[in-house]
């Protein structure tokens, strides 16, 4: 008998890297974990289904994945996939565990879901509070693209700005991959703003950030978690020194020990490094399941569940300490500024 | 003022963009009455055989002539595969009903998608500074080299284009063609070589116009086809399709709409405020601003 | 007139799909003459003038012209060879001017012969005022005028006329056959289909009946027209 | 009713600079046949084509038992009782000729749009005899053996045939020819003539355009004749013939030796 | 033909009847979803096989019938099978008012019309217009069809309520090739110009046809939303409705043909799921190669449906 674990990704389709990520670093932990002998004996299977980032998809992989009988489900990458098969998880009572990070994906009391990011909320306050006190920013402009996580993580930002007296002199939507933006900036510079916030995914705020400083406007650029990728340096070129990320500590900044011998190993296997924390937010999922599944040797779910709940003490992982709350949120979140240097590495500007 | 000059320089850029790859649909539709769906998908296509080109044939050399280089070898590449794509995908299709062959285009479109990323990976690939990041100043409004080089070698390529079809023998073949290809045979046309020439020409114009796309924004993945042949497209169309100044006009104002649009009426609804007013002019006018040419009499 | 031949098809064959358009027809035509197909709705007229053209495959047979096999040439390059072809239904550029067209006629000799030009508007007035006028929006007659004006305009050794005279004003039919005369006097051959079979066989030397895609009668236009067979069928002496 | 007269005034129609109509004036009364002829581009399809509704001429009238016409869409014309067949022949080309006569029926069927969605028993009916009128018209117009062809692989002259058979599905009170004749040999020219006279004795009124001298000589009762857009002439064909203006500028002179 | 068709088509309705409790629930709720694409493709092909008009938006509809079960359902407390009538009646009006102006746009126009509607309608989902919408996200946790007292919520519940629908709308479409409505479409796909001299008002049953597509593509939704108990805006994206439309055509616009381009379309995909990222590759090839063996799609429309009694053997001399 195998202990069968699932991977719900969109391994095609816009995200397909993020959700090629995920895949090959749960079967990556898997391979490792069965050379070492297995959980509790049992080899671990894993099954993947492509959900395209698509609500639809979702569901249908998240039945097929369940028919299979697996026990756990890592993935997806997009609240909204997530979001569409939880009820699906929750009815089967299988453990469901996202880097997903809009707000609701917790909201609804599915004890089956467990979030291995830390939900947009948080990020929001953090960020809020960065601007309007640290920075004492006194024109702020908020953009982010459509999807549920931009939309989720701007709305929060911005609320959390007006309650902290802060003032937002525009919230500017752009459509994720369009690539020209300068329409929008050149609307936003007639703000004379003291900084922009992206929150929206690293593709555009890499261009973003190109295409603020060649139409010359003087002001901060501050990008959310998803501008926390290499990419962005290359994108936005010889316009990203200077420019500040918000995130947890990143895949090139993971102190841990734990962190540095997964990496390699992906790197070596596959021959490229993880495309972003994300995927290795949900091996960490993973890593934790099977950690509360070994201490109470049994594989139920459930009980693995609870395991979670009641830990005093964090589990050790490859993105930090990892502990939940009975919500399925993950606690403990140690946001950051990083600031751009002009030789591409991060220098930290600020800690939570 | 100042902005709104901005958002003209802004428009027209990626107007232009818009304008060169619209051509291609055009000229596609003017001979075979085919909305060539997978044009978009070649655009995104000549984006990576550049950016390959760059690095594999020029070794990463960004003189000037190497970026004319860089050019020239990616046009001929993607003229070929032009020529391919015709051959294999649309002249089996030739007396077929129209439709059929707007499905092959759709195939053709997930083939070349998906072939790029099996080839270059689902993954942003980034084009290096090639042009070099100068800048002019007029009063507020910002011009960058890259958005002058743009404009002048779009408009340059669409007036000879024009010029091209309208003046010359071989252009009016291709006019011949386009409306009756029996008929043009009669005259002792190739129609096979013309349409040949209209692949040859529409993939070029949109390699170049692909290119444009990784120097200005640098950043390309493989489905960024999709978008870009949609709005060059519905430019084609707007300025009324198989016209040729139809789409340049097209590409044009379909490029300031969006700027101005997302610049002084609002981001959040730029999308649905550019298509309800592109809905309402062709309602307005039902064959596009310039008109497609149509004689037809009972 | 000297035994010289210009032009023959042998045992035609042409299908439509599963449809036999063409069983067999062998046909010889001489230079300088003019020789006119007959037959009836759908015997294959049409048929017959496309497979030459080359805008139908063939499915066997031969067709030479001047020695030369038609059926192994594509029809663009037929044009060269010197025969030019006024289609049925006309087939005029639509939104092409009326001189646009007129000089597309020349597209394979790669130069306008003005000569030629000059006569055709001296034989069409009407094709000279509407020089600029989208082809489309000429009434049906004008389209039949632009239609055989086009054909000549390439200087043709021999011209396939598909129903020349279909929608033209009785003045003007008259006028289209004596110029169809008066080309073939200038030594253009003339391969002419038509519906009107008494003027057709009044202006040609000889003549072939089809009859469902096979040759029926043959023979100088003097003998079919006074063939009972003829004039019963196709001549309307039934009263 | 009133009569079925056709009556035009002063129509008038442009295209940019060229004036294909010039003030005509002519008048169709109930039970004629009634031809219109002129040389190619005289503007006779252009007149058709301001009666039927595909244009609308500039100016004048055209007014059918008595109501202005002039400006309705084609189908308002139709149902009023005014059918065409075209120049270039407009058959719906893959579709059976059965289907293609039943075309013709549409405006005399009785359903509503609700049908379509679910029948009623008296919307089957109605589609059963619209059906059996089609057999009808097949047989009228020796069709019959062709009912299931589709039209496009038909020869000319019966494609034709089906276009007069689908306008007439209509039940017309003016039936409109523009160049019935085209493309037909004289033994099928003859043929038609008998299918006109046929078709008036039903009570249709013909108005056509011909430029085959001995059937409009044939079956015409009164003519007008065009030129450049204007009435040069019009009368019984028998006047007609002898107008000098008409056979300088149509007819061309009887130089031929006819039998 | 004719009889093959009936053959095939009891065939098919008897192995679409046992077909759930074959399946495992994974392939059930690939069956249902084939059922309900199965019903939007057949609304597509009314506008688009029978009435000729290139439209590139259906998924509008479809999502529009959708999201009024979604809201009503989940912002109202509406059950759900009092929302149907509405899911049906909305998109039908919206169907009426949106094509209105532009039915008399030629083809291609037509198209980027359409595919503007769409791309507004999505846009106006995410924006979470009138706080509705639910935005990006959609809306989840609709309830489950209640139908006298039963809760029909297993995937082979919802099977035969799709089916059911399914059912109704082969119904609609086999009658309406019956009637005159059905027939004028089809005469004014061939020729409008044509059609209008016969007395047809084009623009009428062009409407109509967009305002009946749009109410089957509505009922469709409905039950998609039961189905899947949430909706989302990227369901309903223009590239959806590119989906429909070569549904339409790679089956070839008739019945069958419809159906067996949603299996093509649509299951075959998901059959080789294992292949993911060749799939789509070998999937275009696929497409360009059917269209290039069966141009007028796998099973195209025939005409000559004409009684019986019409078809006469020809006459032999006479
Ligand atoms: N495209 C086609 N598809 C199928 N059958 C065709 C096609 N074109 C012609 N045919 C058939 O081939 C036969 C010969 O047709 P063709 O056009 O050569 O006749 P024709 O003698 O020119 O007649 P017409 O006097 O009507 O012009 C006819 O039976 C016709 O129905
Ligand atoms: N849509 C149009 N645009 C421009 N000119 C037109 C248009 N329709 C017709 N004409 C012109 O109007 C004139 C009259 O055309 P019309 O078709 O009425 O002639 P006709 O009398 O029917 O000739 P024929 O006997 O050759 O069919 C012609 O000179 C034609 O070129
Ligand atoms: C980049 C990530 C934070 C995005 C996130 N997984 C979401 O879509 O919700
Ligand atoms: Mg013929
Ligand atoms: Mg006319």
């Amino acid at each position: 008998e195998t202990l069968k674990v699932g991977v719900q990704a969109p391994i095609t389709g816009s995200y397909a890297n993020e959700g090629q990520g995920i895949d090959n670093g749960t079967r990556l932990l898997a391979n490792q974990i069965n050379a070492a002998g297995g959980v509790m004996g049992r080899q671990i299977e894993v099954f993947t289904c492509d959900d395209q980032a698509t609500a639809m998809a979702s569901a249908i992989c998240a039945r097929e994945l369940v028919n299979r009988g697996v026990k756990m489900i890592i993935g997806s990458y997009t609240s909204t996939a997530a979001e569409a098969a939880q009820k699906i998880y929750y009815d089967a009572g299988v453990i469901q565990t996202s880097d997903g990070t809009a707000d609701s994906l917790t909201e609804k009391g599915y004890w089956t879901f467990l979030r291995n990011s830390f939900p947009n909320s948080a990020e929001a306050e953090y960020a809020a509070d960065y601007m309007v006190n640290v920075k004492g920013y006194k024109r702020i402009v908020v953009v982010s693209d459509f999807s549920s996580y931009a939309v989720g993580l701007a709305d929060a930002t911005v609320a959390a700005i007006k309650a902290l007296g802060g003032n937002v002199v525009s919230y500017d939507k752009i459509r994720a991959d369009s690539q020209n933006f300068t329409p929008v900036l050149t609307n936003i510079r007639s703000k004379n703003p003291d900084v922009i916030f992206s929150a929206g995914y690293y593709t555009d705020g890499g261009q973003l950030r190109a295409q603020q400083v060649a139409l010359g406007i003087n002001a901060d650029f501050i990008g959310g978690d998803a501008n926390d990728n290499p990419d962005f340096i290359k994108l936005a070129g010889s316009a990203a020194k200077g420019a500040k990320i918000i995130n947890v500590p990143t895949v090139d900044m993971l102190p841990y020990d734990l962190a540095k011998d997964f990496i390699n190993d992906y790197e070596k296997t596959y021959g490229e490094r993880p495309p972003s924390i994300w995927g290795l937010m949900n091996i960490d999922g993973m890593r934790a399941i099977i950690h509360a599944m070994e201490q109470n040797k049994s594989f139920d779910t459930r009980q693995a569940v609870e395991y979670l709940w009641n830990m005093d003490e964090p589990i050790e992982g490859i993105t930090g300490p990892l502990k939940f709350a009975k919500d399925g949120n993950r606690i403990g979140s140690s946001y950051m500024t990083f600031e751009i240097q002009a030789d591409g590495s991060y220098k930290i500007a600020h800690q939570q | 003022m100042e902005t709104f000059l901005q958002q003209l320089a802004n428009g027209l850029t990626i107007g232009s963009m818009f304008a060169l790859v619209a051509l291609g649909y055009t000229m596609v539709y003017g001979v075979m009455r085919l909305i060539n769906f997978a044009h978009g998908d070649m655009v995104a296509a000549s984006a990576f055989v550049g950016l390959t080109v760059y690095t594999q044939v020029m070794g990463q050399a960004s003189s000037l002539f190497a970026v004319i280089a860089i050019f020239m070898l990616t046009a001929g590449l993607m003229a070929c595969v032009g020529v391919i794509l015709e051959r294999v995908a649309y002249r089996p299709l030739r007396t077929a009903p129209r439709l059929s062959a707007v499905v092959s285009a759709l195939g053709a479109s997930l083939v070349i998608q998906n072939g790029i990323m099996l080839i270059w990976g689902p993954r942003m690939r980034i084009f290096p500074e090639l042009v070099p990041q100068h800048y002019w100043h007029f009063g507020g409004v910002v011009i960058s080299l890259i958005q002058v080089l743009i404009l002048v070698i779009s408009l340059v390529l669409m007036v000879a284009l024009y010029l091209f079809i309208e003046k010359t023998r071989i252009g009016a073949a291709v006019r011949a063609s386009s409306i009756d290809q029996d008929a043009a045979r009669l005259m002792g046309i190739n129609v096979n070589n013309i349409i040949a020439l209209i692949f040859v020409i529409g993939s070029s114009l949109g390699a170049i116009g692909g290119l444009f796309i990784g120097l200005y924004y640098r950043g390309i993945t493989f489905n960024m086809g999709w978008q870009y042949g949609l709005y060059a497209f519905i430019a084609a169309i707007l300025g009324g399709i198989g016209n040729i100044p139809g789409a340049m006009l097209g590409g044009m104002l379909l490029g300031l709409f969006s700027a101005f649009i997302s610049g002084y009426v609002s981001s959040t609804w730029a999308d649905a405020f550019t298509f309800m007013l592109l809905i309402f002019i062709l309602i307005v006018r039902p064959t596009g601003l310039l008109g497609e040419r149509v004689a037809e009499k009972v | 007139m000297s035994n010289d031949v210009l032009f023959t098809i042998e045992d035609l064959e042409v299908s439509y799909g599963a449809i036999a358009a063409l069983k067999g027809v062998s046909l010889e035509v001489q230079r300088g003459e003019i020789v006119t197909i007959l037959g009836a709705n759908g015997a294959g007229k049409t048929t017959t003038m496309r497979a030459i053209s080359q805008l139908i495959k063939t499915k066997s047979g031969s067709i030479r012209f001047k020695g030369q096999e038609l059926t192994k040439i594509p029809a663009h390059k037929i044009v060269k060879l010197g025969i030019s072809h006024s289609p049925e239904g006309r087939r005029v550029f639509g939104v092409l001017t009326v001189e646009e067209n007129l000089l597309l006629g020349t597209y394979s000799k790669g130069k306008v012969n003005p000569k030629t030009l000059r006569w055709i508007y001296e034989m069409f007035p009407r094709l000279e005022e509407r020089r600029k006028q989208l082809a489309g929006t000429l009434s049906g007659g004008e389209q039949q005028m632009l239609a055989i004006g086009r054909a000549l305009m390439s200087d043709p050794e021999m011209v396939l006329l598909d129903e020349p005279s279909l929608g033209i004003a009785p003045i003007l039919v008259k006028a289209i056959f004596e110029q169809i005369k008066e080309i073939s006097r200038q030594g253009v051959t003339v391969l002419l289909v038509e519906q009107n079979a008494k003027a057709a066989l009044k202006l040609a030397d000889r003549g072939y009946v089809l009859e469902v895609g096979k040759i029926a009668l043959e023979g100088p236009s003097a003998d079919l027209l006074a063939s009972e067979k003829v004039q019963e069928a196709y001549l309307g002496k039934k009263n | 009713m009133a009569d079925n007269e056709l009556i035009l005034t002063d129509v008038t129609k442009r295209f940019g600079g060229l004036t294909a109509v010039d003030a005509l004036s002519m008048k169709v009364s109930s039970g004629q046949i009634y031809g219109v002829i002129g040389p190619n581009g005289a503007g006779k399809t252009t007149v058709f084509n301001c009666i039927t509704g595909i244009y609308k001429s500039e100016e004048g009238s055209v007014r059918w038992r008595g109501e202005e016409i002039r400006g309705m869409t084609p189908y308002q014309i139709v149902a009023r009782g005014i059918v065409r067949t075209f120049q270039t022949i407009r058959l719906f080309s893959q579709m059976s000729v059965a289907e293609n006569i039943m075309s013709g029926r549409h405006i005399k069927s009785s359903q509503g749009w609700w049908h379509g969605i679910c029948p009623t028993p008296g919307s089957r009916r109605d589609e059963k005899e619209n059906w059996m009128k089609v057999g009808e018209l097949l047989e009228f117009f020796n069709l019959e053996e062709f009912a299931a062809t589709p039209t496009m692989s038909l020869p000319y002259g019966l494609q034709r045939r089906v276009e007069m058979a689908r306008a007439l599905a209509v039940d017309p009170t003016l039936l409109i020819l523009d160049e019935p004749a085209a493309g037909l040999n004289d033994n099928e020219t003859a043929e038609l003539v008998d299918t006109i006279f046929s078709i008036r004795q039903k009570g249709i009124t013909v108005l056509l355009i011909e430029h085959d001298m001995e059937l409009v000589m044939k079956v015409t009762d009164y003519l007008t004749v065009l030129n450049f857009g204007k009435k040069i002439a019009e009368g019984t064909p028998e006047e007609i013939q002898k107008n000098p203006l008409v056979i300088e500028a149509y007819l061309g002179s009887e130089d031929e030796d006819d039998e | 033909m004719k009889k093959l068709s009936l053959v095939s088509l009891l065939v098919f309705l008897v192995v679409m009847a046992i077909l759930p409790h074959l399946l495992d629930t994974r392939w059930q709720t690939v069956a249902v979803t084939f059922l309900v694409f199965s019903v939007v493709a057949l609304s597509q092909d009314i506008v688009l096989g029978k009435a000729g008009m290139f439209n590139m938006g259906q998924a509008m509809f479809f999502g529009m019938g959708a999201y009024v079960t979604a809201i009503l359902n989940s912002h109202f407390g509406w059950p759900i099978v009092a929302t149907v009538p509405v899911a049906i009646v909305a998109p039908v009006l919206l169907g009426i008012v949106l094509a209105a102006p532009i039915v008399h746009l030629r083809g291609d126009y037509l198209l980027v019309v359409t595919i503007g509607f769409n791309i507004v309608f999505v846009q106006v989902l995410i924006n979470n217009l009138g706080g509705v919408t639910g935005g990006p996200n959609g809306i989840f946790g609709i309830d489950p069809l209640r139908l006298f007292g039963f809760e029909l919520s297993s995937q082979v519940a919802i099977y035969y309520y799709a089916f059911a629908v399914l059912l109704l709308t082969l119904a609609i479409m086999i009658n309406l090739d019956k009637s005159k409505v059905g027939r004028a479409l089809h005469y004014l796909r061939e020729d409008p110009l044509a059609a209008e001299s016969i007395g047809i008002n084009t623009r009428l049953y062009k409407i109509f046809a967009f305002g009946l597509g749009a109410g089957i593509a509505g009922l469709a939704g409905s039950v998609f939303a039961t189905q899947y108990s949430a909706v989302s805006p990227e369901a309903f994206e223009f590239i959806q409705s590119v989906l429909f439309f070569s549904i339409v055509l790679v089956g070839g616009s008739s019945i069958p043909g419809v159906l067996i381009g949603v299996f093509v379309m649509f299951v075959l995909p998901e059959i080789f799921r294992e292949f993911s990222t060749w799939r789509f590759f070998v999937f275009g090839f696929a497409m360009i190669l059917t269209m290039i063996l069966r141009p007028r799609g796998i099973w195209p429309a025939t005409f000559g449906k004409i009684p019986k009694f019409l078809i006469k053997e020809p006459k032999n001399g006479g």
